[in-house]
């Protein structure tokens, strides 16, 4: 047997029932080296305090509930190794920029509301009923919104943009990403109704182009160019509706 | 406590939850929904699959023949006529998530492709990448938000249902961020709620897995049926158990032992043809690969490392770098983050591990319980379709057959009858509510949730196995009822109400403990091998005379579950040896000349 | 009564917590100097416009040591600006695709420094051959 | 469905990318020749920027469009810069600081415009 290893995680706690504000805690744990984040945590509640809150679920890298800051990096804990750290110390914490409900849970129901705002879902260009079978689609027409899809609603791009710290009105990274999924997918026509939101306050034009949130994404999404290309949609529609009567939202 | 009341309450916001709810809201837009789940549904772990859903699609495919891959699949233990309704359905459903956006992967010319899967005679898998649960689920969660008329509850958790004048009427939920208690008041009742699979150690499945509302719905004199059989995937990651997708031999994908050999032609599966073949070698049923991995390890033939203890390999290398990121791409990318292994020029390490559990709520086939006005859907039912052993990709395309199906169902109750009595439901309701806090008023006992749920794990996974013998079931019993009064003496850390999920899991296990004793009864008293039962204790052989049965278990209260047995539904095909690969071809040949 | 209570941190500071944020802040500031010269031109534009003495005078301002300083830092900063103004590119332009396959990023990027690499030279030869 | 009011964002991120673009393409070479190359009479020819030489350029079409565009989108593009960051260090000025930012921008826009429009054609 190879001797065990110990690592230490500091974990920034939160009772809202008994703490005016979060506190930091240490905790030394012993780890393997298949031991992810996550289960440096599961393995607090587990063993030493079991009031240790957090949300995750499929282990996997693809329910999206288990982002923290991971040594201040929003990160999928699932697939954040404890031995890419040690043997420095890891420090986790709630998701950045959304308030804290209690230790790494994250009060979400902003998020949902903007997901909820995108309309994500085809709104037909043509209608057409299941006897005429599938819609066609050439694999060319898949990737250009292909990408798109992949996004887990993790949120890591939102605790990754300051914009959104600054304004949490701000429709923000993901959202947009799946937005922009639909009005890319060659069976919607939805792109001029969901312009209202775009081109809105809370829209694409609080972003400035940090570009973190694609950077910290897990599953690749770019949500930065999602945002970045309304921004000329919506532009162009700005100007365009000037010039013809119908063009774009009002 | 709030109450609120909806036409219909849905517990569960997974594939078949979202895919029942759609249906209600379509059914009758005036319908008020309440869809209730504790997890944000779009984390619901239909996520997690990966390989594909079936449904008739090719010209050279038809219903008879998935019909027969299924029955036979699930040894027999198939109610036929559901299975039937299924395979007719399974297309238009699949053709319905297209519309609805579902980015299924495509031919060259546009139309929706399908990929062969084990257990399957032609390719008959609708997959997007290697990721379809994940899309399946978007999708409904997605086009779900455009009906006003479901109202969502979510990290609702659902501590139990409520029953008067024999019907459903409703359920109790604890709204997570608060700890406050909801009734929602129903007119009919349905519970998607997944599979019980965080029941046992290794298990490819999520945390919420856990099976607690079966426990529930069993506690209101509802069957558990065929509970026994628990799925064994045969290619799951050593440790953590997170799944190789069975596309990944569908594609191609070797299974090797330590010396290098296809070790799967020494158990009927052979011969090794020069193209993967459906229902040969690696494309044989899971029950069968994981069975052969069992054998192998009995004769010492597999790996075996400090770390990643005893495994065979999964062999992709020489599918080539371009096909496996295309086709695989999640499967390379969690090589790479959780083995550091790059499946384009090492072999993956794999071993079996749980699944799916087969057996579940027992429904009639319009997916309604024993309960007037409840009805169950998805994993934690068992409306009779996967029999004794479930083919991959059948489960998907359940969910939103059987999810419609209910839904329609669920509307049409729900206009038939009106509300209940309101006031004495809200009296069962604080009932409720007392006994489930009065978990965290336990003092004094010096019990820890996580470690009767340890050990809970660790004896389903030594006596429910993938084989399995009188005595190590009978420990595993003597084990469940040990841990049950243990249970008892649980102190939790945590007494607060905003997020304590210490006590929420205190909630699951009270009630998973009682599933556990269902799944190990019904495994101890079916003495006969069928589908992923199988024993090694003198029941080696399938027992049609007297096990061709579904096995229900009731909840006797403070006593062990009664088993029943129920008949199976047999329309047209009539139970026959089991056999794959070339056998498998022979048998087929014989029945087919036999119908002629 | 519900005993939520959402912790909401400061976003004091924000910007030294990640080194991805300094540098944001550091490209962002090179607004700064661009400012600093389209107002230093600015002036040259009025003094031209005020006649040769005026321009003269301008130019001469331009010679002293503090002036080319000035310029040596604006030089570095806008030089900086229109890196990262690449940098970021592949994040705002829409997907290009040559023969089905997207542009990489990388291949975005050299592309715009190449294009100003380009401009550049193209603007001092000019200038050149006005001159001469 | 809540109504949304809409930004009118993209006047200023127009002129701000504009500028941004035009900076990032000319900017460095722009500067070499107006602060470095010229004062220290390097590599360009003597009198490159002699009064005749440039009261013709300002006077040229082209030469006219060059240098408004230069002065005025560099300025456009730096205060919405600046202003944004502002903002970003919680500098939250409102009315005030968008009037100043923006207002200097039009202004200097306003004078080089006047400017050039004195010198004649
Ligand atoms: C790794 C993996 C890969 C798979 N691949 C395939 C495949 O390729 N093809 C295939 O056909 N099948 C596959 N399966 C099986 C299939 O994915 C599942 O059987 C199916 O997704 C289950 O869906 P469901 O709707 O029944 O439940 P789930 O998706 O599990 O949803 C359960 C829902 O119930 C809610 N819930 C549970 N308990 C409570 C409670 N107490 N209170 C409130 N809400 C509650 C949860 O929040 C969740 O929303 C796979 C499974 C796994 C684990
Ligand atoms: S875009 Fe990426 S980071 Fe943002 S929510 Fe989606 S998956 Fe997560
Ligand atoms: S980090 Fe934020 S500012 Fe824009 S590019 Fe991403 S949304
Ligand atoms: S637990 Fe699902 S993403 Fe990490």
């Amino acid at each position: 047997m190879s001797e065990q290893k110990f690592i230490e995680i500091e974990v920034l706690r939160y009772k809202p029932e008994s703490d005016e504000a979060p506190h930091s805690e240490v905790y030394k744990v012993p780890f393997t080296d298949d031991m992810s984040v996550l289960q440096g945590a599961q393995y607090i509640k587990d063993n030493f305090d079991g009031s240790l809150t957090y949300r995750w679920s499929c282990r996997m890298a693809i329910c999206g509930s288990c982002g923290m800051m991971i040594n201040g990096v929003p990160k999928l804990s699932c697939e954040t190794f404890i031995r890419d750290y040690y043997p420095n110390r890891i420090t986790i914490e709630a998701l950045a920029h959304f308030p804290i409900e209690k230790d790494l849970v994250v009060d979400l129901s902003g998020f949902i509301e903007k997901l909820e705002s995108v309309q994500p879902y085809i709104i037909p260009a043509e209608k057409r009923s299941l006897d005429q079978g599938e819609y066609i689609q050439t694999p060319a027409q898949v990737q250009d919104y292909m990408q798109f899809t992949s996004c887990i609603n993790c949120t890591l791009c939102y605790a990754a943009c300051p914009q959104f710290g600054l304004n949490p009105d701000f429709i923000g990274p993901g959202a947009m990403a799946l937005l922009h999924r639909y009005n890319m997918d060659s069976r919607d026509g939805g792109a001029e109704q969901r312009m209202e939101l775009v081109a809105s306050e809370e829209g694409v034009f609080n972003c400035s182009a940090v570009g973190y949130c694609s950077e910290v994404c897990p599953k690749h999404v770019d949500p930065a160019n999602a945002v970045n290309i309304n921004k000329t949609n919506a532009a162009k529609d700005y100007f365009l509706r000037f010039l013809s009567p119908k063009g774009g939202a009002k | 406590m709030n109450i609120y009341k909806a036409d219909v309450v849905i517990v569960g916001g997974g594939g078949s939850g979202l895919r029942a709810a759609i249906a209600v809201a379509q059914s009758d837009p005036s319908l008020k929904i309440a869809l209730v789940s504790k997890v944000y549904p779009m984390r619901s772990h239909t996520v997690s699959a990966e390989g594909g859903a079936a449904g008739v699609k090719r010209d050279d495919d038809n219903y008879d023949l998935h019909f027969h891959d299924t029955v036979g699949g699930g040894d027999w233990l198939c109610e036929q006529d559901v299975v039937e309704y299924f395979v007719q359905q399974a297309p238009i459903e699949l053709t319905q998530l297209e519309h609805w956006g579902c980015p299924w992967s495509r031919t060259p010319e546009g139309k929706v492709n399908v990929r062969p899967f084990g257990g399957m005679k032609i390719e008959r898998t609708w997959f997007a990448a290697d990721k379809s649960g994940f899309h399946i689920l978007h999708t409904l969660f997605q086009t779900s938000i455009q009906f006003p008329s479901i109202k969502r509850f979510d990290e609702h958790f659902c501590v139990d249902i409520l029953e008067e004048d024999g019907r459903c009427q409703g359920i109790v939920a604890v709204e997570m961020a608060t700890g406050e208690f909801t009734m929602i008041q129903g007119k009919s009742v349905i519970v998607a709620t997944g599979g019980a699979g965080r029941i046992f150690r290794e298990s490819t499945l999520g945390g919420i897995v856990t099976g607690d509302t079966q426990g529930a719905v069993f506690r209101h004199g509802v069957a558990l049926r065929d509970m026994e059989f628990v799925q064994y995937h045969p290619t799951c990651m050593p440790i953590t158990g997170l799944l190789f997708t069975e596309a990944c031999r569908g594609e191609g994908g070797y299974l090797v032992n330590k010396d290098g050999y296809r070790y799967l032609q020494d158990y009927g599966l052979g011969p090794i043809g020069d193209k993967p073949k459906n229902k040969y070698m690696e494309l044989g049923p899971r029950d069968r690969l994981s069975q052969s991995f069992y054998f192998e390890m009995q004769k010492g033939r597999v790996f075996e490392d400090p770390v990643l203890g005893k495994h065979v390999h999964l062999d992709l290398r020489h599918l080539g770098k371009e096909r496996l990121h295309e086709r695989l791409p999640l499967i390379c990318e969690m090589a790479e983050t959780f083995l550091g292994i790059d499946p384009a020029t090492q072999p993956i390490p794999v071993r079996p591990a749980v699944h799916y559990t087969m057996g579940g709520i027992a429904t009639d086939n319009k997916c309604e319980t024993t309960l007037r006005g409840l009805y169950a859907i998805g994993e934690c039912s068992n409306v009779g379709l996967h029999g004794a052993n479930r083919l991959g990709s059948n489960s998907l395309t359940e969910l939103v057959v059987f999810g419609k199906l209910a839904g329609d169902e669920a509307a049409k109750t729900a206009k038939s009858v009106g509300f209940g009595n309101t006031d004495s439901l809200h009296k069962q309701a604080e009932a409720i509510e007392k006994r489930v806090t009065a978990f965290k008023a336990q003092t004094g006992g010096k019990e820890r949730v996580a470690t009767i749920r340890k050990e809970m794990v660790q004896t389903m996974e030594d006596g429910c196995g993938i084989y399995r013998v009188h005595d190590t079931m009978q420990t595993t019993c003597d084990k469940l009822a040990e841990l049950r009064e243990r249970f008892k003496n649980v102190e939790l850390d945590d007494k607060s109400s905003v997020w304590n999920t210490d006590w929420l899991t205190a909630i699951e296990l009270d009630y998973q403990l009682d599933v556990a004793q269902a799944i190990a009864y019904s495994a101890i008293n079916r003495k006969e091998s069928r589908g992923a039962h199988q024993r090694l204790d003198g029941y080696e052989q399938r027992d049609d005379v007297n096990f061709l049965k579904h096995s229900d278990a009731f909840y006797v209260q403070g006593a062990l579950p009664r088993i029943q047995y129920a008949d199976v539904k047999i329309t047209k095909s009539q139970p026959a040896a089991r056999v794959y690969g070339a056998a498998g071809e022979k048998a087929d040949a014989e029945r087919k000349a036999s119908h002629v | 009564m519900s005993k939520r209570k959402p912790y909401v941190r400061s976003m004091d500071g924000w910007w030294k917590k990640n080194p991805f944020f300094v540098e944001y802040v550091i490209h962002e500031s090179t607004a700064l100097f661009v400012l600093a010269y389209a107002v230093t031109l600015l002036v040259g534009l009025i003094r031209l416009g005020q006649g040769e003495a005026a321009w003269n005078g301008w130019l001469a301002a331009l010679q002293s040591p503090g002036a080319l300083v000035f310029h040596l830092a604006l030089l570095v900063a806008i030089a900086y600006h229109a890196y990262t103004w690449f940098k970021i590119m592949p994040i705002t332009l829409p997907p290009i695709r040559v023969g089905g396959e997207k542009l990489s990023p990388c291949a975005i990027i050299t592309g715009g420094l190449v294009a100003a690499a380009v401009a550049s030279l193209g603007l001092i030869v000019l200038v050149w051959r006005i001159a001469a | 469905m809540k109504t949304r009011k809409r930004s009118n964002a993209p006047i200023f991120w127009g002129l701000f990318g504009a500028g941004g673009m035009l900076s990032a393409l000319f900017g460095p070479a722009l500067v070499f020749i107006t602060g470095l190359a010229v004062p220290l009479g390097l590599l360009l020819p003597q009198g490159t920027m002699s009064y005749p030489k440039m009261l013709a350029f300002a006077q040229n079409f082209i030469g006219k469009g060059f240098i408004f565009a230069v002065i005025a989108l560099f300025m456009w593009h730096a205060v919405h810069r600046i202003y944004h960051s502002l903002h970003e260090f919680g500098i939250h000025a409102g009315m005030g600081a968008k009037l100043l930012c923006y207002g200097s921008a039009f202004v200097g826009t306003v004078i080089s415009a006047v400017v050039l429009l004195g010198v004649g054609f």
